[in-house]
């Protein structure tokens, strides 16, 4: 129980993203939202990919012992530049939004209905 | 913001520069020997461009450079990462065959197994695929964020 | 008051929260992976495979090199992105 | 015939390479790069030609990335490609290079076209590689390139501020879906400690954990096929993109159906072979959804006044005839208790069968529906039903293909509409017999949209605004056409289709051991 | 390399089957048959007469561009009817960009529920 703190740490990531999500209004604020999930998968990621006392998968003058896997580093860091990727894209439509609607709310951005 | 930002700023931001620039080439460099890789060190120079373009201002670093050619040098670093690949199909038999290991050429040598010490030599293609990735980074992400910084001055004209 | 459409969200937002906890705690214990085969033998062969000493860069660069394309791409992808929506528009 | 073990990831690396090129050769000219775009998804379409002649004759291969032979355990990324995936493939290429050929001259007036076409090839790079991974990152990885390079194209119009609306409600939905996808796999790669499809199938249990994961697949997959009640965004985007995008936008839709086809039949297939209840719950709910999906959309699409986004509804309502095959396959499964083993009625294939045929049906149809709504934008500048009438004067070729278009949405016989809608009737009948009357109803409302359409925009006299309407250039004549010819090819021989594309493709789909065995070597 | 005769093939669907030509054969049938009634109503009808025009009630004949109905009133009937329907769709159809994501979550609640519990 005690060492699943860290998955609990993850799903509360992942559920304040969903919150800002669900119930903030501000655009910015939903983006913020979005990559709060974004870091909370790749914490789960990580911490998949630990084992106790190990050391990092790198033989370069390693002291020796076990490593931690390396496979879940790797796809955290694609993971990493996704985001990166996503987000910039966001905030440039959310610059465009502003220039069209003049507002960053949620409710008001609604020409596209029914 | 778009005069940039105060003298002192300047100074200190094109002093520290260089050293950024040189630790962001390192990390790129030794990807396959320790903690880094092109991403890493990619994103280390772009953030020290990302500094300069905050110090000077955006309508100066688009004065010095333009996105265009960002852009070209990023489908440059790309390109030769995908023929590399192209190339593992060439020498080797199969697509992203690491073709240059164990074969005493540019990269080619193994290291001994277990702890050993740095040997740059080693790796077979993975340092060029760092080169081309980090190049690709370098230009990716400063494309993206002057690009974004310019046009906040430009006051987009509605059609 | 609260609208239906808050009441919607609160109950099925608590329902995915309940469930995400459960899965959270029925996880192997933090530390302790079962049995990691491939990781195993990735950390075993990286070495004499690919030549390079750092684990993580050969699984990237190598073992899975097409995931690294594909996020290259990604990147080239957002940044053609911008610029395209950040254009000049012809008058 | 058979094809070189490296075509296979030449069919996604060739628009790769493409896409990259495209910046510098754009620096040429604009008819070089025109050009080359062409020309790469031709060749690209070939190679996708040559290699689904080879897989739908001979089975399912796979292709290793940076090693000659496979090693256990799996640890490199490696192409699974079954009749199934070179199905989805030819409907990428088709929709792509239709989609090029179209904008040649539909896009002309517009800036930015450089990026625009480096973004449709990454787009079809993405769907293609979507479509042929046997690797659940490498999946998602592709998955974000689809979606992040349809954003940017949504958003092709930046001074209507619709379209970027569209576009961020677009890009919200796809990283929320995709980052639900990456935590799913996150959870089946912490138990089993592969990221392998066939690996996964092979090893998994169906514990608490792989039901979570199934459920996010599921529910994150649909939202990005756009099933009701997830499909706000797809009228959205489809309404207010440029129309060859919205006609490649039906091609990603169709891959994440396509993943959500893998996930079920394939790497939980072997649990639901096993266990009958769940299969039948998921079934059952998937119905119910399919069913709502149709309703919704055609409800929908009846009162709306904008071309394309009334088209978007009937587009969602097809999706519906999609996911009501995989709903009826998985609710009629049946445990047998004497041989311990869970049995399908003959008429599950066939309603497999049906949707299967329907997705390439419904890419056809819609894509050709959506392409004529784009013409007559392009020809009038008009995109609302009540500016518009009296069109059949001025340009009879697009009047006919859709016509065409309409008959075969509708499900109207001769047109391969009809021949997937009556596998599905007939089997869903035997299920139940309200789905099958549901279902008809919703065509027989699809009818009627379409005639609602065609007498408002094409009969009736000419309207004043609309004098000097010409008919549109010859590249968007040839693509259409291009569309209408295999429109009527499935439409007249329905037995050819069906006996050397669909049947290979729903066995494959089916047969997860065979999936399993290419990989583990028929463990 | 396709045989002539592999194109021909009806298509069997279980319970019944499906020929495109046979239903191609049927509709000319058909529209001879229609052709025959038509040239029986023919000669009772009279051209140039005022059989021709169309009787509004004794009111004065509109010009085309008037008569033409527009899109959105096509069908007028039908949405009145299913009013409240339409109603709710819209209540459900706003275009809110959180509401997408509530409905997202909603699905997946429905489905945890449905899978797991049970």
């Amino acid at each position: 129980m005690i060492y699943n703190i860290p998955y609990l740490a993850v799903v509360a990531l992942v559920l304040i993203g969903l919150y800002a999500l669900l119930f903030k209004r501000n655009l910015i604020k939903m983006v913020i939202g979005v990559t709060l999930i974004e870091s909370g998968v790749n914490l789960f990621l990580i911490t998949l990919g630990y084992r106790e006392n190990s050391i990092a998968p790198i033989y370069t003058g390693s002291p020796g012992g076990i490593m931690s896997l390396p496979v879940p580093q790797a796809l955290t860091l694609t993971s990493i530049v996704i985001g990166v990727a996503v987000l910039a894209l966001m905030l440039s439509l959310v610059i465009h939004i502003y220039r069209h609607y003049g507002t960053l709310d949620v409710r008001k951005i609604r020409r596209l209905k029914e | 913001m778009s005069e940039g930002m105060s003298k002192i700023v300047k100074t200190i931001a094109s002093a520290a520069f260089p050293f950024i620039m040189i630790y962001g080439l390192y990390v790129i460099a030794h990807g396959h020997l320790t903690p880094g890789g092109g991403f890493q060190g990619g994103a280390i120079v772009a953030s020290a461009l990302a500094m300069i373009l905050v110090a000077f201002g955006s309508i100066w670093t688009m004065g010095k450079i333009k996105e265009k050619q960002l852009s070209l040098f990023e489908s440059l670093g790309a390109i030769s990462f995908i023929l590399l690949a192209f190339l593992g199909l060439g020498f080797g038999t199969v697509f992203f065959k690491n073709f240059l290991v164990d074969n005493n050429f540019l990269f080619g040598m193994v290291p001994e197994t277990g702890s050993t010490f740095a040997n740059f030599n080693t790796g077979g293609v993975l340092p060029l695929m760092n080169f081309a990735v980090g190049l690709k980074v370098i230009a990716g992400l400063f494309a993206i964020v002057l690009v974004m910084a310019y046009a906040i001055h430009t006051k987009e004209e509605k059609l | 008051m609260m609208s239906k459409r808050t009441i919607l969200a609160v109950t099925f937002f608590a329902i995915v929260a309940l469930f995400l906890c459960f899965s959270a705690l029925m996880m192997h214990p933090f530390g302790e992976p079962e049995s990691p085969e491939m990781d195993e033998s990735i950390i075993a062969n990286a070495q004499e495979e690919t030549g390079a000493n750092n684990a993580v860069t050969s699984v990237v660069f190598d073992y899975r090199g097409f995931d690294t394309l594909g996020e290259a791409t990604i990147l080239f992808t957002a940044v053609a992105g911008v610029i395209l929506v950040f254009r000049r528009l012809k008058k | 015939m058979n094809v070189p073990d490296y075509f296979i990831p030449l069919v996604v690396a060739l628009p790769l390479l493409g896409a990259f090129l495209t910046p510098l050769v754009s620096r040429l000219s604009g008819k070089a790069r025109n050009a080359f775009v062409v020309i790469v998804l031709g060749v690209n379409g070939i190679l996708i030609g040559l290699l689904a002649s080879d897989i739908l004759t001979n089975g399912i291969r796979t292709y290793v990335f940076g090693a000659t032979d496979l090693s256990l355990p799996v640890v490199r990324i490696l192409f699974e490609v079954d009749a199934m995936s070179v199905f989805m493939a030819l409907i990428a290429a088709i929709l792509s290079f239709v989609g090029v050929l179209y904008s040649l001259s539909f896009m002309k007036e517009y800036s930015g076209l450089d990026k625009f076409y480096t973004l449709v090839l990454l787009m079809t790079a993405g769907m293609l590689g979507m479509m042929l991974t046997g690797d659940l990152f490498n999946f998602f990885v592709f998955l974000e390139i689809t979606s992040i390079a349809s954003c940017a194209l949504i958003a092709f119009w930046t001074h209507k501020g619709e379209s970027v609306e569209a576009a961020f409600k677009y890009i919200i939905i796809s990283a929320i879906g995709a980052l639900f996808i990456l935590f799913a796999i996150a959870l089946l790669y912490g138990q089993y400690n592969a990221l392998n499809m066939a690996v996964l199938a092979n090893s998994i249990q169906y514990t608490f954990l792989d039901k979570i994961a199934l459920v996010i697949l599921i529910a994150a997959l649909a939202m990005k096929a756009g099933l009701v009640p997830m499909h706000m965004w797809l009228p959205d985007s489809y309404g207010s993109a440029p129309a060859p995008v919205t006609l490649i936008l039906i091609g990603t839709t169709q891959a994440s159906l396509y993943g959500a086809f893998r996930v079920i039949f394939t790497v939980y297939g072997g649990v639901f072979s096993d266990t009958a209840f769940a299969s039948n719950v998921i079934g059952a709910f998937l119905v119910i959804l399919a069913l709502a999906t149709m309703l919704i959309g055609v409800i929908m699409a009846l009162r709306q006044s904008n071309l394309k986004r009334m088209i978007a509804y009937v587009a969602v309502a097809e999706i519906g005839y999609m996911v009501l095959g995989i709903g009826v396959r998985l609710n009629a499964a049946l445990y047998n208790e004497v041989t311990q083993t869970v049995v399908w009625h003959p008429y599950t294939t066939t309603a497999l069968q049906g949707s299967i045929l329907h997705i390439m049906n419904d890419a056809l149809t819609i894509g050709l529906l959506f392409l004529v709504a784009g013409s007559i934008y392009y020809a009038t500048k008009k995109i609302s039903v009540d500016q518009l009438g009296g069109l059949a004067r001025k340009m009879k070729y697009t009047t006919v293909f859709f016509v065409i278009g309409l008959l075969a949405a509708a499900g109207m016989p001769p047109l391969n509409g009809f021949v997937s809608k009556l596998l599905i009737y007939e089997s869903t009948y035997q299920l139940n017999p309200i789905i099958a009357i549901v279902a008809i109803l919703a065509s027989i409302m699809i009818l009627a949209v379409f005639v609602k359409v065609f007498h408002a925009i094409f009969l009736g006299p000419e309207q004043e605004s609309l004098k000097t309407v010409k008919e549109v250039p010859k590249p968007m004549l040839i693509a259409m056409g291009v569309i209408v010819c295999i429109i009527l090819f499935f439409g007249l021989f329905p037995e050819f289709v069906i006996t050397n594309i669909v049947e290979p493709a729903t066995t494959a789909i089916l047969n997860h051991t065979q999936y399993i065995g290419a990989v583990l070597g028929g463990v | 390399m396709v045989s002539f005769e592999a194109l021909l093939e009806s298509l069997q669907t279980g319970s019944g089957f499906w020929h495109p030509l046979l239903w191609g054969i049927a509709i000319v049938i058909a529209f001879f048959i229609v052709y025959i009634l038509r040239g029986l109503g023919n000669k009772t009808y009279k051209k140039q007469t005022e059989q021709t025009k169309s009787f509004l009630s004794g009111n004065p004949e509109y010009e085309k561009e008037q008569m033409h109905v527009k899109g959105s009133n096509v069908y007028w009937g039908f949405t009145e009817v299913l009013k409240g329907v339409y109603d709710l769709l819209k209540k459900m159809h706003n275009g809110n960009a959180s509401d997408y994501v509530m409905w997202f979550v909603v699905v997946m609640g429905v489905l945890f529920i449905l899978v797991v519990m049970l």
